[in-house]
């Protein structure tokens, strides 16, 4: 399908889902190495924003007007440290993103403009076991698959790819950041939580996309 | 998981909620959205106090509100940072004309809600000042992590800097007394066992029955190092001796020496390791002047307990002293 | 078993020596034998106040000596009612020349101790009043028991009384009034986990994780029935409807309501318990004017809550609100 | 041996090792449905007892002396229920013994007296699980064998039987006295923690008296 809001909801319909789905998976990964509500805190803020986004009196027309919903929505819900990263991200996201159908090099910069938002605010470089580890990645794919002329499909793809790749590298890392680096070498062996549901996310705007729309 | 609740989702709202009638003569609770405030706030003339935290630390933060402590607090989901659309409100709402100050544990999620909030506060036209509480020693490293945790020195922030504004200073006075109080106050904590996570049902961590986590946090994360269980005396030690170090406490100083409860201890082994504690701070020739055995930062039925010892001077001790009334907290 | 103990014999006297330094300001901890009295004792012209019972339920009784409360508390062993060697000292050092009433919790071990000790302090000519504290409801059938147990509702007892006291009523005063709160006052309890007495080393029974205890008592007896686990406000009603109904309040009344931890609760779940216990008094007309929630009268580090109604008349509401100076309970 | 002072501190020794021998099961017998301090309890006092007779200056010279002395200690130590029960056993059981040697009369004497003395203060009578339970079948073994022309010891062995056998029976009672009582129903199927450890003290008596002097 072309990225156009309709993909922006369904991206954000599939995210609630992946979140559901991994709902567990994330707390287990946060109870590892931080304080285990990683996963409900998304849970909570993706049910918030689908509510928010059916409630509307008048559907949005633009891809950045989903993602601003998302934006505020999470930041006014989820909390902790996820909910201001990724309220921040969706909200950089959304500014750039005020044309009605996204080409390759609009989703480049798309997630250039969440990688932003998510550095601005929590200060992290890569290998800090972040979800920085799995948005770089996926922002260093996308930029070379339109570099190389991919559809917008395969960018995400390629984003996606990336951000999982991302994801397992934070393992053995040690953490710098965030609630897990006061466990200092303890953290290692373990999945950053932040960037597992990172990587979820943009594999469901992959999904979102290679799905077609739906009845 | 058993506990006396009904619904996870719902465990904060109805204990709040629970909290607000039992203490209606002390304080008001606001919904949608949700948070405490003294009652009779806004006292105008006075500079607000506002802190709030995940939750499942009680008493922390609402424990403390009323006169002489804070003025809000903002109660979170379970060991999740408050949005900055209840902390926003709750800061306008305490607003009495001379600025609100923002006592915030030193943890991502809450810097970064808190921060919004006070943008959203200053928009408002309300004068807002933070002051970040990180008092915890376990964290040794401090410059390769997120920074040390704000733990149950908290309780000594919201306290004094709570008897400041109370006595009438500005919104500078109020934050430098909680500065200086942040400063001179360090923790250390262990745990037996884990907490249970409502929304997560299953312990934070796993320890078998002669393993104890040494230097944990407040949210039920694992510690810096799992060791043998000892007797109370050397675990004590383990706690104090890192805290007395890092304040770089000599003979002739004066401290508040803190037990805090993890939530599941009884009292008479606080009460253990106080003994103890006391003892190893007069060994270096420390007079304990404030003493405060109980459960004040918690997390959840967690057993186990922290140490805090928080240099005095003559004024933070007079604001110690000074009347509080709050429910967890009154002299 | 994991407890911040040095040694399970030493444990009482190692925690009440703590206590002691802790708040030297309130009370005095005397040694062999061991027993805690308030600073300042004897208080001449007045009647004296003396409780005392088996360690573990800590901040009973030490936790109440002071102002307005306890002249003196005598800690037994764990779980284990002190002799008359400690209690009737403790007896003779608080006489300030109006004598003594003797708080005790109505079981086997306590009255026999105290009755001996009440004899040797009258053969030393000091005299004393007995009040028996049996508010636990779980004990059904009286007639054919030791009698109902003293529990949470203790409490409610040493502080009216102690109120009395302070202002300056005769023996015979501070023990009807005393009389009136033991006979109005109602408790039942709910155990979510057993605890571990330090001697024994193994959980007091054993639950699965989807039993609780019902009418459990604060000696981690089991209760009276073993039922599956079920949501707060269900088990909140097992326990208030029981207490109202053997009060026999009716539309009107004006009760002290106390939700008590068992020691190893988190704040938040009993605060949950209080308001489903208040939504229930106020369904049946029943006003909660005044309300403490908190760990009280604990076992240990047991999991689990009691609910205690007092009915109030105008005399003990203000002895209820006159001031108290002690360690765990003030205003 | 002959029924003596040295019999009496032999008795106290005895004692003192099979209640610390049992510790744990009388502990696990309280903690089944009492407050699991049974054994800690009489083990805390019957330490005392020795360590009070080891103390004394001049060695006392009559078994009256050497109960009475159990007595005061027990009295001072136990606490609980045991404490003051056992303390006035043993003090009624001192005030009937001021002899310097004990025949079959007055064995039953002494176990009356015991009787008697828990009987007065904890008000129980047989049926209601308590330690009268083992007290009162042993005085009434102790009767029937005196009566019969049974020597001291054989007097000593048929209530130690009894309190025995006395103790097995409580397992099915409800209790209605003691802390077992706030059980009701569930009281049933536990042996009572005082009959047991009182036919161990039985025991105990008699095996002071078959052993002969110790070293
Ligand atoms: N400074 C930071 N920069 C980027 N990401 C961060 C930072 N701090 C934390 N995170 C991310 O947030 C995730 C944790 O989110 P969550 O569990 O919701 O918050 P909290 O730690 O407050 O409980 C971590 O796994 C990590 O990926
Ligand atoms: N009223 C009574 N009469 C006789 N024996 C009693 C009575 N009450 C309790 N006991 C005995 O005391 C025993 C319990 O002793 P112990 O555990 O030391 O005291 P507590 O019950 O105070 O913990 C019971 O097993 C029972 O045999
Ligand atoms: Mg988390
Ligand atoms: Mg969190
Ligand atoms: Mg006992
Ligand atoms: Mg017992």
């Amino acid at each position: 399908m072309t990225l156009d809001v309709t993909w922006a909801l369904q991206w954000v319909r599939r995210s609630a889902e992946v979140v559901a789905e991994h709902r567990v998976e994330l707390i287990e990964l946060d109870r590892q190495i931080g304080d285990g509500d990683h996963g409900e805190n998304l849970h909570r803020g993706f049910t918030a924003v689908v509510s928010r986004l059916d409630g509307l009196e008048t559907p949005p027309t633009e891809v950045g007007e989903v993602l601003k919903v998302v934006a505020t929505t999470l930041m006014s819900t989820v909390g902790g440290a996820a909910g201001p990263l990724y309220g921040t991200a969706y909200l950089r996201a959304a500014k750039v993103t005020g044309l009605t159908e996204l080409g390759s090099d609009a989703v480049v910069a798309l997630l250039e403009a969440g990688l932003e938002g998510v550095v601005a605010r929590g200060k992290a470089t890569t290998g800090e076991k972040t979800m920085v580890d799995a948005w770089s990645p996926a922002v260093a794919a996308a930029q070379e698959a339109a570099a190389r002329g991919d559809s917008p499909l395969e960018v995400l793809d390629a984003a996606a790819v990336a951000a999982e790749a991302g994801a397992v590298a934070t393992d053995p890392m040690v953490a710098t950041k965030g609630r897990a680096s006061y466990l200092g070498e303890r953290s290692a062996g373990h999945r950053d939580p932040g960037a597992a549901s990172s990587a979820l996310l943009l594999r469901a705007a992959h999904e979102a996309a290679a799905e077609g729309p739906r009845a | 998981m058993k506990k006396l609740i009904n619904d996870p989702a719902r465990v904060v709202d109805e204990s709040v909620e629970g909290f607000g009638l039992a203490h209606a003569d002390l304080v008001t609770v606001r919904t949608d959205p949700l948070y405490v405030v003294r009652a009779g706030a806004p006292i105008q003339g006075k500079v607000g106090l506002v802190s709030g935290g995940g939750s499942g630390h009680e008493p922390l933060h609402a424990g403390y509100v009323g006169l002489g402590m804070l003025d809000a607090a903002v109660p979170g989901a379970m060991f999740t940072s408050p949005t900055p659309d209840s902390i926003a409100p709750a800061t306008l709402a305490v607003d009495g004309g001379r600025g609100v100050l923002h006592i915030v544990k030193n943890y991502t999620g809450d810097v970064l809600n808190f921060e919004t909030a006070a943008e959203l506060a200053d928009a408002e036209g309300v004068e807002v000042r933070t002051v970040l509480v990180n008092d915890d020693v376990a964290v040794e490293d401090s410059l390769y992590t997120a920074g040390r945790r704000g733990v149950a020195g908290t309780l000594a922030v919201e306290k004094i800097a709570g008897a400041a504004a109370e006595r009438g200073d500005d919104l500078a006075g109020v934050a430098a007394v909680a500065e200086r109080v942040a400063a001179n106050v360090r923790s250390m904590g262990v745990a037996l066992s884990a907490c249970t996570v409502p929304h997560a049902g299953t312990p934070s961590f796993d320890l078998t029955e002669d393993e104890i986590e040494i230097g944990i946090g407040i949210h039920g994360e694992p510690g810096r190092r799992r060791v043998p269980m000892a007797p109370a005396d050397e675990i004590t030690e383990q706690l104090t001796t890192p805290v007395m170090d890092d304040l770089g406490l000599g003979g002739g100083e004066q401290v508040l020496l803190l037990v805090n409860g993890m939530g599941g201890t009884p009292a008479s082994e606080l009460y253990v390791v106080y003994r103890r504690a006391r003892q190893l701070l007069e060994a270096r020739g420390v007079t304990v002047a404030r003493s405060l055995v109980g459960n004040y930062v918690t997390s959840l039925e967690m057993q186990g307990a922290s140490v805090t010892v928080l240099r005095l001077d003559a004024e933070t001790t007079s604001l110690w002293d000074a009347p509080v009334r709050t429910a967890a907290l009154r002299w």
